[in-house]
This record gives C-alpha cells, structure tokens and sequence, in this order.
C-alpha cells in the first residue's frame, strides 16, 4: 500500500483511472521510465495505491520511507464508464488487479464482488470498503471457495434470474482478460451463456507504458477499430472491443 | 546572452527541440508545458499514409534506456495536416515535420506532399528507423540508397532538408558527407541504435517486433562520439543532437561536441517538462561561464 | 545437471569466463575467487612487445557504463609466457590468450609465439579495440583486412581459434561470415562501443585518447541483438556472448539469443566475485526450469 | 564523515592506503563502479572516511542512512612510507587531501602540519588528531594565515636549521601536487630550494578508478619509470618518480 500527498493541486480520480508513478532522485534515475498504478482510493487529500512487487520500479517502491518524494502524472485514462440507474454492477478482480477496481466498491456498494486469488497470502481484503455481496475465491482453496473466479461468476449469472441488466467491470490478469473476452463479447457469437440477462462487460487491461499521455505509442492494444492505446483510449475497454488482449507483460 | 541558432536557414529562438515520435505531434503536451517556450517541435514520421506500427507489446525498458518498436505509426501526412498543423501552428516555434516512405518513391510523394501543405518549417527526412524491415534498413546504412533517396527528396522540396542518420552503421562520417553532397542542409543524429532484450522466463523477446531502438542516457556516448567526429569532418554543417539527453548538462556536451541544436527525446517521457529544465539549464551555464552567444560554444570541446 | 559446453573443441567446466582486459592475467583475482571455478580465464589483450598504452585519464563512468581507453597496454607475449603462464597453468581452468598486432605480420607472429609456447588452449584474435589508431580499426570492420588477418593467423597456429568482432560495424552478420569463412573456430561478441564524454566545465574530453570503448550494461541490448542475428545466420559457430552481463540472468539472456559461452567484463570492476555468482545463478536458474543440460538452451529464444 | 563497520574480519589500513567504496544496491546500481577513498581513521572496529561530496557516488554517500550496506575493497595500495628515526616529518594537506594523511597525524604526533584550505568553510580540524606544530592556511585569509600553502612551507622549510632530514608526505589537488614536485624533486635540479636540509617528499596522487586491484589499468600515472597504477604502485609516490601529475579528473 502506497499513499501518496500530492504536492500540488490535482483533480480526484475516477474508477479505472491510472497515475504515472516514477523515482524522481535527481539525475540518476534507474529505472528511468514511470510506472503506471490505478488509483484505489483518496480521502483527505491522499492517493491510496495497492502496489504488487514485480521488478525494478515497485521493488524501490516497497522501500520507500515515508517522506520520500515521488514524481507522478495523472489522473489518466477513460476510467470505468458509470453505472446507469436499473443496472447491476459486478466486479471481478483477479490478483492485484483489485487495485484497479477497488474504487468502484467504493462508489457502488450495493455492487457484487469476485476476487479471485491465488492463495490466502494474496489477499488484501481488509483493506477495501465491503460490498453489499463478494465471493472470494483461490486456486488452492486457502481462502474463499476454491477454484477460478470466471467459473464461479458463469454460474452465479447463469442462476441469476430476473431482466436487470449485468454490468461486469473486471481486471485482472491476461488469461483473466483473454477468458471474460470469450465469455461475454458478442461477436465471439456464444452470448447465449450469459442465458437471457444482457451482460456488458469492461475490462482494464495493462500494456507497458512509457509516457502515459499517448506519445509513445507504446502501449497498443489491438481492437475491433486496429490498435488503440492503454493509456488514452483505456485502459478500460469493452470486451466487444479487444481482439487480442494485451499479453502478459 | 543569445539562445538563438540558425539551422539550415531556419531561426530558432533557442537551440533545444523535440526528438522525432517523442513529443507525438506536439499538441499533446501543451497541458505541461507552453509550446512556445521551444526552440523547435519535431513531430512524429509521418508516411503519405496512416500506418499501423508493429504489433504490442512494443517497449521495454534496459539499463539506462528504453527499446522501442512502435514501427512509425502514423496517422498520415494528409490527416497531419489537416488536424494537427493548424494548431500547431498557433505557437510560435518551429514546426519541422520527420517523415519516411517505403520506397524511394514514397519518400518523395511524402517531401512534395508535406511542402506544398504550406506551414511546415523544415523537413527531416528519417531514413534511420532500426524498426522496420530488413530491406528498408538500406536507406539509412548504403550509402549508394542515401544519396538516391536524398538526392530524390532534394528535388522534390524547398524547404530546408535535415537528413536524420543512423548510428548503425561502421562509418557515420562517410554516410554524413553523403548526405550533405546529395543535398543535406543539416544532418540529425543520432537515432537509436537496434537492440534486443528477452525475457528469460518466457523465453521470448520483450518486444514482439524482436529488435527495437535503443535509446535514453545508455547511448550517450555513442552519440556524443558521432557527433563530434562529424563535426570535425564537415565543420559547417549544421547539426541537431540527440541520443540520451536528460538535463542541460547533456546538451551542453552535445554542443561541445558540435550540435548547434539539440534534441531531447526519452526524456521527455521520464518529465513532460524536460525540454524546459533543458533550456533553463543552458542559460544558467552560460551566465555561469560568462559567455554572451550560445553560438560561441559550438563545436567548443578542446581537443 | 550438466554445466559442460564444448567451444571450438575445448571443454569449458562451464560457460562463465572472463572478458579479455577486465581480468588482469588472472592472477590478481586469485585473491577473491578460487580460479578453479571458471569456465575459462581470458587474458588482457597481448602483442609480441610490451605495450605502454594510452596517456590518462583513461576511464570515465557513463550512465550504466564505462569508457575505457586504456590502448592494449600489456607485458608482451614474452613476459607473459615466461612470468604468468607457469602460474595460471596451476589452476583446474581452460586459459584462452587474447592477442593483437599492429600489422598483420606482427598479428601471425603474435599467434606463432602463442603457440609455440604451449600451455595456452585457446586463441582470441582482437580485432575489435576502438581505442587504437584510426587506421587500426579497418582489422574488426573491414570485411576485406579482416578475412586477410583471420586467414593469415589460421595458418600460424593449430590452435582454436577465437575471433573477436566489433559492434561498431553496419552489418555484424557479414563480418562474423567472413571471419568463419577464413577459418575462425569460433566467434567472441561484443568488444566496446565507440563512445566519448565531455567535461563540461573544462571543456575537456573526460578521456586523453578522445574516444574510448563503452563497456556495461548500457550496451546489452546491442550485444544481445548482435549476438542473435550471428546465431541465426550461422547456428552451428560456437558463439562467445558479452556485454554488459552483471548477473546470471543477464548471461542466461545471452545463453538464450545463442550464446554457448558467455565473458563477464565491467562486471568484474562492480564485484570481483561477479563471475561466480553468475555460475551460481546460472546452476540455479536450470534446477528452477528442470533443464538437465546447459546446452539445451543455447539459441532458445522462442521467436 | 563516513564510519563503515565490516561486516567481516579485515586488515586494518596504513597510512595513505584507499578502500574502494560502492553501494551494493542488488542489480540496479547507477553508478556502477566503486570509487577509491582514503582511510583516515580506525578504532574500535571501525573505518573511518572523510568524504567531500563531489558527484554522483559521494552524492549517494553523503544521504547514507545508518544502517545502510556499502561494499568496499581494501585495504588497497602501498601507503607512506615509515618515517625513520632521526627524520623529522611535515604533512601537507590541501583542501580533502587531508583525509588521505590523517592517520599520519596519529601516527607521527610529533609532526608538523600544514594544511591548506579555500575558506573556513572547508576546514575540518575538530575531526583531527592534534600534531605538534599545525599551521593553517585560506586562500581567502578566512581561518589561520591567508595564502598558498606551500609558500608558508617553503618558508618553513628554508627557516629550518639543523642536519635532521625532512620527509614530507602530501595530499593535495593536482596543481598542489605538480608545485610539490616542481618544489622538491631532485631531478627538477632545484634542490637548492631546501637550503641545504635534505628533503625527501612523497605525494598520494588521485587518478580515476574502475578496480582498484591492478586488472582494468585505468589508472595510470606517467613516473620516469614509464606508466604504474595509482591503485598498486601508489596512490604514494616519490616526487622523484613522477612526471606528470594525475590530471585534475
Ligand atoms: C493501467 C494500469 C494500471 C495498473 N495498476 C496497477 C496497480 O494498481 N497495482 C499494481 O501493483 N500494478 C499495477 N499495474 C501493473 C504495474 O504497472 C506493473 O506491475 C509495473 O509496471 C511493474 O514495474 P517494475 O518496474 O516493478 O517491473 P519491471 O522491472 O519493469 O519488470 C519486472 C517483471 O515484471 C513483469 N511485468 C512488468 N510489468 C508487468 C505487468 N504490467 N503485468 C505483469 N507483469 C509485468 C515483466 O515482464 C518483468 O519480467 C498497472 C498497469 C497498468 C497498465
Ligand atoms: C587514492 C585515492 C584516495 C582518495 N581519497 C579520498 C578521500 O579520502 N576523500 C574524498 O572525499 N575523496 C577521495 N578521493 C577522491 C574520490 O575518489 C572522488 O571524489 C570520487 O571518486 C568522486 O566520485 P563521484 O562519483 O562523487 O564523482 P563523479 O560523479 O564520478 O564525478 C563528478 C565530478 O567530480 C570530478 N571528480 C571525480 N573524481 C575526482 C577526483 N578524484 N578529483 C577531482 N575531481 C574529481 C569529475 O571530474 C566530475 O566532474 C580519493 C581518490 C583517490 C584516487
Ligand atoms: C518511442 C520512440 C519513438 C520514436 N519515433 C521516431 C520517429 O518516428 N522518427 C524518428 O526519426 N525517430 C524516432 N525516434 C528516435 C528519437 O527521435 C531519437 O532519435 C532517439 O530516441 C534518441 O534520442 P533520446 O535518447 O533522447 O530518446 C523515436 C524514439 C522513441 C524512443
Ligand atoms: C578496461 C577494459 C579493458 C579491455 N581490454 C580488452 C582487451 O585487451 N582485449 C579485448 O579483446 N577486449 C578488451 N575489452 C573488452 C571486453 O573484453 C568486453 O568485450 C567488453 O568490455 C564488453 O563486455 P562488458 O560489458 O561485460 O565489459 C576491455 C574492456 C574494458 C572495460
Ligand atoms: S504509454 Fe505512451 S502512448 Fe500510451
Ligand atoms: S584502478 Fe584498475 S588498475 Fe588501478
């Protein structure tokens, strides 16, 4: 967890939307590049990140001490587009990418939640704001029921009666992302799964970043329309969209 | 004291522009800094058409640089400028526009194409892109191609003609000279060197298109190098520096070197506002040093 | 498991040797690692007299690499032969004699000394140094001197015989053809970058020679990028892969792109026990993967 | 000031020896290579260095924490020679070559010092063993007596009867070291200078480093007997010996 006070004033972010995070220790800068990180949460006046330890830039991250500066751009990005009025929003998150939906349990916490994780040690639940339903699961059974996430999400719309709406809003890792493209798009013609309620899904993806603001061109994501950019066309995109999700980075 | 510089005809008020596919098409960092405030924009290679780039993903970043396959896409000279070049041309700086073509042919469809548009200051004619196709490769390292392609462009425009250069080549001074007897009014270089980096856990490259551009503070002194030898053998040619420029100390051993402008590419993804740290940098040197003309310290390294 | 890999017919215990210059003749890291461990010890560059070298500054640091322009300074075959070798032969390692000349007759006599003197397994032929006089360089980048300099050599030694390439040519590919084609065993890749710094505040290049060889991870991505076009285009020529590799991981990326050996450099300056945390890191990396042989990931890239 | 506790057993240092000091932060390390400095103290188990912030890795060094991990090399180099009994000893230092002969003041109390320094400022006495004899310069009149150092010690010395050889050891920037041996070796032809005593001067030179240890031959200095390594046939040389000084790096 990462909380950042903004040394200037900067608009809230909104559900989805990403920040730039880099070191900014003078000239010697490695790694070099920022890192982009969804923003949780912010109250008084701080940005909330949940941050996984991957590599370079979030090892030197998980040693910060307090008081360190950070370099930061944002907020960026399209964000998860609002949930109308008659519409019931589900979350799905997979591993860290809690990170990226967790301000949406804020914003609708009559939402309903699948987290899935890989094992009890993933699990980051005490600090999200709680949600009118959420079924955990992991792979190994440590916490929650047991399995993936999407099996247990199928069956819980498969089971779902009655003519509201599904709004799925998703992020998670890119066999996450490749298999909720499969289950929901429409022209991948099997939207007889979602049997009879009309489920529209979103999901942010990652791709590597170097800019953020869509001048490096770097973070490409092939869609329906050719390629798109993470950083300004998304990173949320709906599922109709994305032809091939990004790859595992 | 006195930032301006001439290239190629061209006055610029001060001598630090934007590298090529670094800057997008300038409009886009107006939110974090005022365009005016520099010396010059280069936007990114247009082609006489819209391009698509090279599959994702398509960077990654290495020790002290980053490598690039985005593949010049672009979308086209026509929507350029048609879209992009009136705002542009709101700002007072220099609008000098980097293309390419797949064939000698479309380099200079692209030269009249981008001239007769009216409102672009410059062309650089990139012929040095480490990300496209083995064959293409050949306009920026044989020097037979570049004099063709160079030759071709010259005739097919009036506007003042930088020749980008490729680093990746054995003899930098010998592609120079022929880009300036083919009709060069000023040379940039460098662009970025091909690399390659791979994930050892999946065992495939780290970027899809295999071979990227390496560019950012790793590549300095390669650049730094090139420069000053094509600087000693071609004294009067103007020429805009880059490769891993980061604060104005960098620059300033660009101009040592020989550049009479630079170019600040990477790091204007590291900061938005690197080009500015960069001018107020320069200026601080100079009073520091007492020296009057930014002019005076071109090609100044004592050797 | 099995770390063993054969190299122009010398088994090496491992993969992991020292680069030519940034290990002395060995003996001065006999103090920090047993020499035992190593694939093989390649010494500093030799020539058949003693060599003084460069004037300092001879060194400067870069972003994420070095400059050196240290100029082939050595003790001469002789001294080498007659003060290091007896030393060096007491250890269980495969010791390799890096080696130049500044005609191609000094370059076949050097070779014939070598030979001659028994107790050296290998040869490696250094074309490649940028810290030489400019006429110097055509040996690594033209293909024409080079196939004259491997030709000559092959015929004065029954030894294997290593060649150094340069990077700083525009088609590495051709020249390591070339190399092989005039009998090279095997091939070394890369030598140093051409790169220079300034002192901006005196105006001075940080090195006396001008230019120097950048070395460091900074050119990784290069030397990766090299090192997979050669072992594409010839898979059967036992590649020598180096450039930056400061970890296991980095030579495993080497291993991957092609690399049956690999030689640890600048890495040896940051920590003297550099080349065996890789042969430790590299043991681990296959126990992880379950790969019973080394030699089962050589050119492994998935591409 | 930089007090390092080894992490495991280690010689203890000779006047004028080097440790080559990097930070070992695991795979991300800008800058890469270690830098040499001198040991001015040891005791209690402990190394101490006095170190001037100049660029990047003194930069680093000088927002060392407690606690923090360098690696080091050492002790490096051959050090000043032992003073003889029946020799009198002067130490010259010029601005942070005094951390190179520091121990020296420990050693020899009964030496003369003469340290010179730009200002005030760059003083750093209270961090010193006391000598006998100290004399202070500034080159702006700001501490002790205003002027060049080694004017004061050419008057010394001139002023100084008697049939007790003299060494003086030196630390100092390049011009320092280039009047040094214009001043006192023999070769120059000017020995006159000393007025009759016999003065042997011996100078640590500074010469950039990548290992320290003799394999990567970057720093060389030019003595009469051709190029030798600051890093083993130094960083002391006889003034004797060397033709040109290391170059201001
Ligand atoms: C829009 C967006 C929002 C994100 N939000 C968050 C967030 O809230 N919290 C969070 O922890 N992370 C988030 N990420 C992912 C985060 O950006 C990466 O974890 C980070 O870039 C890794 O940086 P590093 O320097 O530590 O890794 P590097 O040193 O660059 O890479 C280390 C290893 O991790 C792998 N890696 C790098 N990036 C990724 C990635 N994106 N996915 C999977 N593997 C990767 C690399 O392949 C490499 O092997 C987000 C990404 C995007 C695009
Ligand atoms: C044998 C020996 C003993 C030394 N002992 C000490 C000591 O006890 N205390 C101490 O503070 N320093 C000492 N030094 C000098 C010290 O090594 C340098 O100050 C250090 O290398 C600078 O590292 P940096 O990374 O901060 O500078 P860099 O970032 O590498 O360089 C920054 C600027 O400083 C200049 N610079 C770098 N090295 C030197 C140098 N040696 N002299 C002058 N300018 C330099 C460079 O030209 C550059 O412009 C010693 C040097 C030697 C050879
Ligand atoms: C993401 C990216 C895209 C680039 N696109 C172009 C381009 O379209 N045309 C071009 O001539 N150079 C292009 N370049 C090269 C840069 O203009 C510049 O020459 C190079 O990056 C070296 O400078 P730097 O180290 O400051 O980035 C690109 C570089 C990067 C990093
Ligand atoms: C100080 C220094 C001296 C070198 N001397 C030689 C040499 O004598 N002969 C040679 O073939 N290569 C020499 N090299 C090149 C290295 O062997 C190696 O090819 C290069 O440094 C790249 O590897 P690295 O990045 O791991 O250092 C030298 C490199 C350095 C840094
Ligand atoms: S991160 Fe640069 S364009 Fe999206
Ligand atoms: S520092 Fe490497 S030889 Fe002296």
């Amino acid at each position: 967890m990462l909380v950042l006070s903004p040394m200037s004033e900067t608009p809230w972010p909104h559900a989805g939307q990403f920040y730039m995070i880099g070191q900014g220790v003078g000239t010697l800068r490695e790694p070099l590049l920022k890192r982009p990180f969804s923003c949780m949460d912010y109250r008084d006046g701080l940005l909330y990140f949940m941050i996984k330890i991957r590599g370079r830039l979030t090892g030197i991250l998980s040693n910060c001490t307090p008081g360190a500066v950070l370099e930061l751009i944002g907020p960026l990005g399209s964000g998860f587009p609002a949930v109308e009025p008659g519409e019931r929003l589900v979350i799905v998150a997979g591993g860290i990418g809690i990170a990226s939906v967790a301000m949406l349990l804020r914003d609708y916490p009559e939402a309903t939640l699948f987290y899935g994780v890989r094992s009890a040690n993933d699990l980051f639940v005490d600090q999200l704001p709680s949600v009118a339903r959420s079924y955990i699961t992991s792979d190994d059974g440590s916490v929650g029921l047991m399995g993936n996430v999407l099996e247990h999400l199928r069956q819980y719309i498969a089971s779902t009666a009655g003519d509201m709406a599904i709004k799925v809003y998703a992020c998670g890792p890119h066999a996450m992302t490749e298999q909720l493209c499969r289950m929901f798009a429409v022209k991948a013609g099997n939207s007889s799964e979602t049997s009879g309620v009309t489920v529209e899904a979103f999901v942010s993806v990652e791709e590597r970043m170097a800019c953020g603001i869509a001048t490096c061109l770097g973070c490409t994501v092939s869609t329906v329309d050719g390629y798109r950019l993470v950083c300004k066309d998304g990173p949320v995109f709906n599922v109709n969209d994305i032809i091939t999700a990004a790859h595992e980075s | 004291m006195n930032l301006e510089i001439s290239i190629a005809g061209l006055r610029l008020k001060n001598p630090v522009m934007t590298a090529s596919g670094t800057f997008g098409y300038g409009l886009e960092y107006a939110d974090f800094l005022d365009l005016n405030s520099l010396g010059g924009i280069v936007v990114k290679g247009l082609s006489i058409k819209p391009s698509m780039g090279n599959p994702p993903p398509r960077i990654w970043e290495t020790s002290c640089g980053m490598l690039n396959s985005i593949g010049l896409q672009n979308i086209g000279i026509a929507a350029f400028v048609q879209d992009k070049l009136p705002l542009l041309r709101q700002y007072d700086t220099t609008i000098i526009a980097n293309f390419f073509g797949n064939t000698i042919d479309e380099f200079v469809q692209g030269a009249g194409m981008l001239t007769e548009a009216g409102g672009v200051d410059a062309l650089e004619l990139n012929v040095s892109c480490p990300n496209k196709e083995a064959g293409w490769s050949a306009f920026g390292t044989d020097p037979v191609v570049l004099a063709e392609v160079v030759g071709q462009v010259r005739k097919a425009t009036t506007l003042p003609l930088i020749v980008k250069l490729s680093p990746n080549v054995t003899d930098i001074v010998e592609m120079a000279r022929v880009a300036v007897d083919a009709g060069a009014d000023a040379l940039s270089l460098i662009n970025t060197l091909s690399g390659m980096a791979i994930d050892i856990e999946s065992k495939r490259p780290r970027l899809a298109n295999i071979v990227g551009g390496l560019s950012g503070p790793a590549i300095k002194p390669v650049a730094i190098r090139m420069l000053w030898q094509v600087h000693r053998a071609l004294p009067s040619t103007p020429l805009i520096g880059m490769g891993g420029i980061m604060t104005a100390d960098d620059a300033i051993e660009f101009i040592l070197a020989g550049a009479r402008a630079v170019a600040i590419g990477t790091a204007n993804f590291v900061n938005p506002q690197a080009t500015l740290q960069v001018i107020g940098g320069i200026e601080q040197y100079l009073i520091r040093h007492q020296i009057e003309d930014i002019n005076d310290i071109v090609g100044g390294v004592l050797c």
